[in-house]
C-alpha cells in the first residue's frame, strides 16, 4: 500500500480525498495555490506545498509544479480527483516516468477514451450501442453533406477533442450545415488546438444515464449500477440521482454487463464513468467515457456502501478489487444537489465571505463541503460550495429529505444555488421522474433561455 | 482598499504611535511594522477581480516581483522561488555557490538553480546589487513563492 | 396523519424531530426557554412559544407551560424527545385528557416500566432473564439480611424509582449492609421522594447491551436489533455501537424474540429500549426499559436504514409499522460519539461562545447537533453538543472513519469530549472490542477514579 | 459586564453625543437611548452563573420581574405573562374587563385571568398605581415574558 499520497487537487474533492486516506492509514500531501492558503485541504493533509499563484493553469494544472511538489514530499502517488488535470494522459505519462502512481487508469487508456473519435470506433467493436456518425472526422464539405445525407437529420457536429459544449452543433438540415461545420471547426480548433469534428445523429431531449466501473489490475471489472444526470443546465450538471427511474432491472443487468464487458475490452482499471443518452424510445447510445472519479460518485456510494475513493487507491496499488458483480447490492434511493456559489435566477456567480453556515444532520444526509462559517469563497474557481447529498428507503424519502435538508441550512454572506434545487424539488415532473436533458428549460431566465447554443449532454 | 485608506491607516499609526498593524480581510493583507527598519505594504489579492475561467489555458507563470523592503534607507529587493522544486546553490555538486552573502550581482546573473521535473531552472537576479542575505541551502526543497535571497539594490 | 405536532424538547433532539416532522410534511412547534430564543430549533420550527426561564424546572419540565403551548398552537401531538418529560406518564396522562397525542407508549406503560420493582416482576413473568433478586422493596433490616444471605455477596441496592445512579450501593459482605441499605433509602428518599430500595445480585464488570423494539396500537412489535453501550463514565455513555461485537448471530435472534414476546406482553407501543446486562461467561440480565426514543437512535437507523423518529410518529397516528421483522436487515457496522462541552480530562463543564465549527463529509458519516459557529453554549441545560456517528461496511472501517471525522472536526472557544473519544478509538482494547462498563476506569483523572460512588450499569 | 463597564458605555454615549447605542454578546444585551423619553437598561443573563444541574426539582417559577422604564420623569412598570395560556380580561365572557387604561390599580389587584391546563390563573398587579397601557386583547394567546400591561407607579 502507499505510503503518502499527493492530492492534485482542492476544495471538497481535495478534503474526500484526505479522509479516504486517512482511514487507509496513509499519509497526505496537499498542494494549494496562493488564493487557497487557509483551506481546509491544507489543513488537514499531513503536508502541504505552495505550488503557484491563483491561476489555475499556474498551479493546479501545472505538471512540473505538481510532479516536483511530489518529489520534494516523497509522495508514492497522485490522486487528481476530478477537474483539473484529472484526465491527463500527460500527467500519468510523466507520473509513470516518474516512478510515481498515478490513481487513474493507465495513459494510454486515458489518452483511447479521451479522444472522441478513437473511443467510439473502440466502443462499437466492444458491442456498445452507439450513435450512427461519421466514425472519423470529416474531410471538407462535399464528404460532410455525404455523411449527413446517409445519417439524416437533426445531427450533431462535434469536436474530437471536445468536452464542455465547445466545439458542438445542432444541424436541422443539409443548407445550414457547411456554414456549421466552418464554426465548429473554428470553435474546436481555438478551444483545443484541433480543429477535427465528426457528425453524429443527433437525439432530441435524452435523459443522461451513466454506468460506474471500477477495474483492477488483475483483469476484475464489476460496475456499481447507472445514476442518472439529466437535471442539467447548460452541460453543468445540477442534481444526480441513483437508481434512475427510467431504467428496469433488466435494462439495468444488460447495460450494465455490456459495459463491464466494454471496460475489459480496452483493459480499464480503476474508477470510470460509462455516458449514455437514452432516447424517447428506450434506446440507449454511448456518449463518453470519463476516466476518473466523478463530482457525483457519492450517491453510488451511499446505494452501495462502496467507498469508491478508497477502491480507487487499493487498485492503484496493486490490490484486487474489494468486491466482486454478485456482492454488490443495490439498496435505497440517493440523490445529490451540486450547491454552487451563484445567483439562482441568473447564473451568475457570487463568491465572497461566507458569514454564516449550518447544514442539518438526521438519518441519510451527506455534506461534502470545504466551506465553513467566516471562509471566503474564491472567485478563481469552480463556484461548486457543497454537494448534499440524501438517502431514503425509496425515491419519495429521498426526495424529501432532501428538500428538507436545503430547506434547514443556512449559508449566509453569498447567494447559492439551493433556491433554484428547492423549486426542482417541487416540480411535479421531477417528482413524478417525468424529465430528460431539456428539463432546465424552464428553470431558466427568459433572456438567456433565448440565447442559442448547443444544448443538453455532456457534462 | 484604496489609497487613501492606507493613508488612512497610516495616519491611524501614527496618531496612536503603533509599532506594528496588521489587518486580513478577504484576500487582502496589510502590514505595517513602525517605528522600525522595515516597511512592508504588499496586497495579496486584485480587488473583486473578474472571475476567471476556471480552467484557462496554460501559460507560463509570470516569476513574482520582488517584494521591496526598505533596510535603513537602502532598499532590498528579496528573490522568491518562482517554481516549486529542489534548490541548489551551486552548478554542480561540490562546486562553489554561485553567490554568497556580499557577492555582487548583475540583473540576469544566476544566483541558484531549482530542480522540477528533472529540469535545472536557473534563477536569476532581477536587479544590479550585492546580496544581503542568503535563506535557502543546498539541497534544499523549496516552494513557490519561499524566499531564496535578498539583494542590497545599487 | 397528524397536522401539527409540538416538540417538547430543545438541542439536537428537537431538530433531529423536525426534521423527521419535515419529511413527513407536518408542521413543528417549537418551545423553548428565555436561554434559547437564538436556537436553531426555534429557528426551523414553523411556529415558537416562550414557555418559560431558563430553569428547566420553569420551562422544559413544566407539564402545564407545555400542555398550554399545544394549546394556543392547536397542536394535535407532542413529542418528548429523550431526558426532560420523555418518561412523564403524568405528561402522557395530561395528554391523553386533552386529547393531545402523546408520541410514546401508553401512560399505564410508562408508569409500569418506570418503577423498577415492578417492571422486573413483569419481565420475569414475561420470560425475561433477571437477576436473582429481593422480588420487591426490602422491608427492614432483618429481612434484608434473610434476603442478601439468600442472594450471596456481592449484591447491588437499587431505589425501586430510581435513575442515574442514585439511591444505588455495592454491598460486599453482611456486615456492611444495614449501613448501606439505610444509607441508599436516605437517598432514594431525597433524590425520588420514595425511600423503597431492593436488593439485586451484582453483576461485576458487566457489558451493556441493550435492544430497540418498535410496537403499533396493531399488536405488531419488532425489535431493531441490539447496540452495545458500554464506553461509560459514571452512568453517562460515551460511544454506542451496533451491532455488538459480543453477540453470536444465534444470541441475538433469541434475546430479540424474547424482548418482542416480552414488549408484547406489557402491550408496548411505540419506540423503546431493553437494557441488559451480559456477564462474563455469556449470560444476559435484565435491567430496566427506556420507554422513549434513546440519544443513540442513531446507530440502529444506520445498520437498519429504518427511520426511527418517522416510525414513531406513524404509530403514534395509528398506523401501522411500517416493517416486518422479516423485512429488517442488518447491514455493516455504526458507532457513536457523544461529544460534549466539558473538559476531557476532568470532564468539567466547558459552556460558552463557539468560535469555529466544522464537520467533515464523507461517506458514512452522520452529524446531529444543534450548534454552530457564533453559536453560545448554555450552562444551564445538557453538555451534549453534537453525536457523531459514523458507519461502515465492518467495525474496523466504522472506528477509522470515527476517527478520521473526529481528528478533521473544527470546534473551537469552548473545550470538548473529542480528545477523549479518539483516547478511547485508539486504545487496543477498544479496537479489539475486548471491553466492559469499567473500561473508562483507566481514562478517569486519578482524584475522582479513586473517589467512591456506584459504578457502572444503567443510564 | 459590571457598574463600572456600564458607566464607561454612558460615558462614551456621552462623549460622542449618541442618540443609541446597542451591545448584544453572550447573553448579555445592553441597549441605551440617548436624548429622549426612554431609557432602558437590561441585562438577560447571571454574569458566569454556576452551572446548574441540568434536572433540577421542580419548583414554583418566580414572576419575572417587572422590567422598569422611566417615561417623563415617571416610572412604569411593566407586567409580563409568568406562564403560557390563554388571556382573558374579564372574569367571564361578557362582563367587564377587570382594567383598562387610567384604571387605579393597587398591589395584589387581579389585572386579567391566563388559562393553562383548565386551570384560570389570576395574574395580580405587583405595585400601586395607574393602567398606562394594555398591550393584550381578550381571548389572545400569551407566551411567557410576553407584555400584557404598563403600570404608572405612584
Amino acid at each position: 500500500m502507499f505510503n503518502k499520497i499527493l492530492i492534485a487537487n482542492r476544495g471538497e474533492i481535495a478534503l474526500r480525498i484526505i479522509c479516504a486516506c486517512r482511514e487507509m492509514g496513509i499519509k497526505t500531501v496537499a498542494v494549494y495555490s496562493e488564493a487557497d492558503e487557509h483551506s481546509l485541504h491544507v489543513r488537514f493533509a499531513d503536508e502541504d506545498v505552495c505550488i503557484g499563484p491563483a491561476r489555475s493553469a499556474d498551479s493546479y494544472l501545472s505538471v512540473p509544479a505538481i510532479i516536483s511538489a511530489a518529489e520534494i514530499t516523497g509522495a508514492d502517488a497522485i490522486h487528481p480527483g476530478y477537474g483539473f488535470l484529472s484526465e491527463s494522459a500527460y500527467l500519468a505519462e510523466v507520473c509513470e516516468a516518474c516512478h510515481i502512481k498515478f490513481i487513474g487508469p493507465d495513459p494510454n487508456v486515458i489518452r483511447l477514451l479521451g479522444d472522441k473519435a478513437r473511443a467510439r470506433r473502440a466502443m462499437k467493436k466492444a458491442g456498445v450501442p452507439i450513435l450512427p456518425g461519421s466514425d472519423g472526422p470529416v474531410q471538407g464539405e462535399e464528404n460532410a453533406i455525404k455523411v449527413a445525407r446517409e445519417l439524416g437529420f437533426p445531427l450533431i457536429i462535434k469536436a474530437v477533442a471536445g468536452g464542455g459544449g465547445r466545439g458542438m452543433r445542432i444541424v436541422r438540415n443539409v443548407e445550414e450545415l457547411p456554414g456549421l461545420v466552418k464554426t465548429a471547426m473554428r470553435e474546436a480548433e481555438a478551444a483545443f488546438g484541433l480543429g477535427d469534428v465528426y457528425l453524429e445523429r443527433y437525439v432530441e431531449s435524452p435523459r443522461h444515464i451513466e454506468i460506474q466501473v471500477m477495474g483492477d489490475h488483475h483483469g476484475n471489472v464489476v460496475h456499481l449500477g447507472e445514476r442518472e444526470c439529466s437535471v442539467q443546465r447548460r452541460h453543468q450538471k445540477l442534481i444526480e440521482e441513483a437508481p434512475s427511474a427510467a431504467l428496469t432491472e433488466k435494462q439495468r443487468r444488460k447495460l450494465g454487463a455490456t459495459v463491464v464487458e466494454a471496460a475489459r475490452a480496452v483493459q480499464y482499471s480503476n474508477a470510470g464513468t460509462f455516458e449514455f443518452l437514452l432516447d424517447a424510445t428506450g434506446n440507449f447510445y454511448f456518449l463518453e467515457v470519463n476516466t476518473r472519479l466523478q463530482v457525483e460518485h457519492p450517491v453510488t456510494e451511499f446505494i452501495t456502501g462502496i467507498d469508491i475513493v478508497k477502491e480507487q487507491i487499493r487498485v492503484a496499488a496493486g490490490e484486487k478489487l474489494s468486491v466482486r458483480q454478485g456482492d454488490i447490492e443495490f439498496r435505497g434511493h440517493a440523490i445529490e444537489c451540486r450547491v454552487n456559489a451563484e445567483d439562482p435566477e441568473v447564473f451568475t456567480p457570487s463568491p465572497g465571505l461566507i458569514t454564516a453556515y449550518s447544514v442539518p444532520g438526521g438519518p441519510g444526509v451527506r455534506v461534502d463541503s470545504f466551506v465553513h462559517s467566516d471562509c471566503t469563497v474564491s472567485p478563481y474557481y469552480d463556484s461548486l460550495i457543497a454537494k448534499v447529498i440524501t438517502y431514503g428507503r425509496d425515491r419519495h424519502e429521498a426526495i424529501a429529505r432532501m428538500t428538507r435538508t436545503l430547506e434547514m441550512t443556512v449559508i449566509e454572506g453569498i447567494k447559492t444555488s439551493i433556491p433554484l434545487h428547492l423549486k426542482i424539488l417541487n416540480d411535479p415532473d421531477f417528482v413524478a421522474a417525468r424529465y430528460n436533458t431539456s428539463f432546465m428549460e424552464r428553470f431558466m431566465p427568459p433572456a438567456r433561455n433565448a440565447a442559442k447554443g448547443p444544448l443538453a449532454e455532456s457534462a | 482598499m484604496n489609497l487613501d485608506d492606507i493613508k488612512d491607516i497610516l495616519e491611524l499609526v501614527r496618531e496612536h504611535d503603533l509599532a506594528e498593524f496588521e489587518l486580513e480581510r478577504d484576500g487582502l493583507k496589510v502590514r505595517i511594522r513602525k517605528a522600525g527598519r522595515e516597511y512592508v505594504l504588499a496586497g495579496t489579492a486584485p480587488a473583486a477581480a473578474p472571475v476567471a475561467a476556471p480552467v484557462a489555458a496554460p501559460a507560463p507563470a509570470p516569476v513574482p516581483a520582488a517584494a521591496v523592503v526598505v533596510d535603513e534607507g537602502v532598499p532590498l529587493a528579496v528573490i522568491k522561488a518562482p517554481i516549486v522544486g529542489t534548490l541548489y546553490r551551486s552548478a554542480e555538486p561540490g562546486a562553489k555557490p554561485f553567490v554568497e552573502v556580499g557577492t555582487a550581482v548583475t540583473k540576469g546573473q544566476v544566483l541558484c538553480i531549482i530542480e522540477a521535473m528533472k529540469l535545472m531552472n536557473e534563477i536569476e537576479c532581477e536587479c544590479d546589487g550585492e546580496i544581503a542575505a542568503v535563506y535557502v541551502e543546498n539541497g534544499q526543497p523549496v516552494q513557490f513563492g519561499d524566499r531564496l535571497f535578498a539583494v542590497k539594490v545599487g
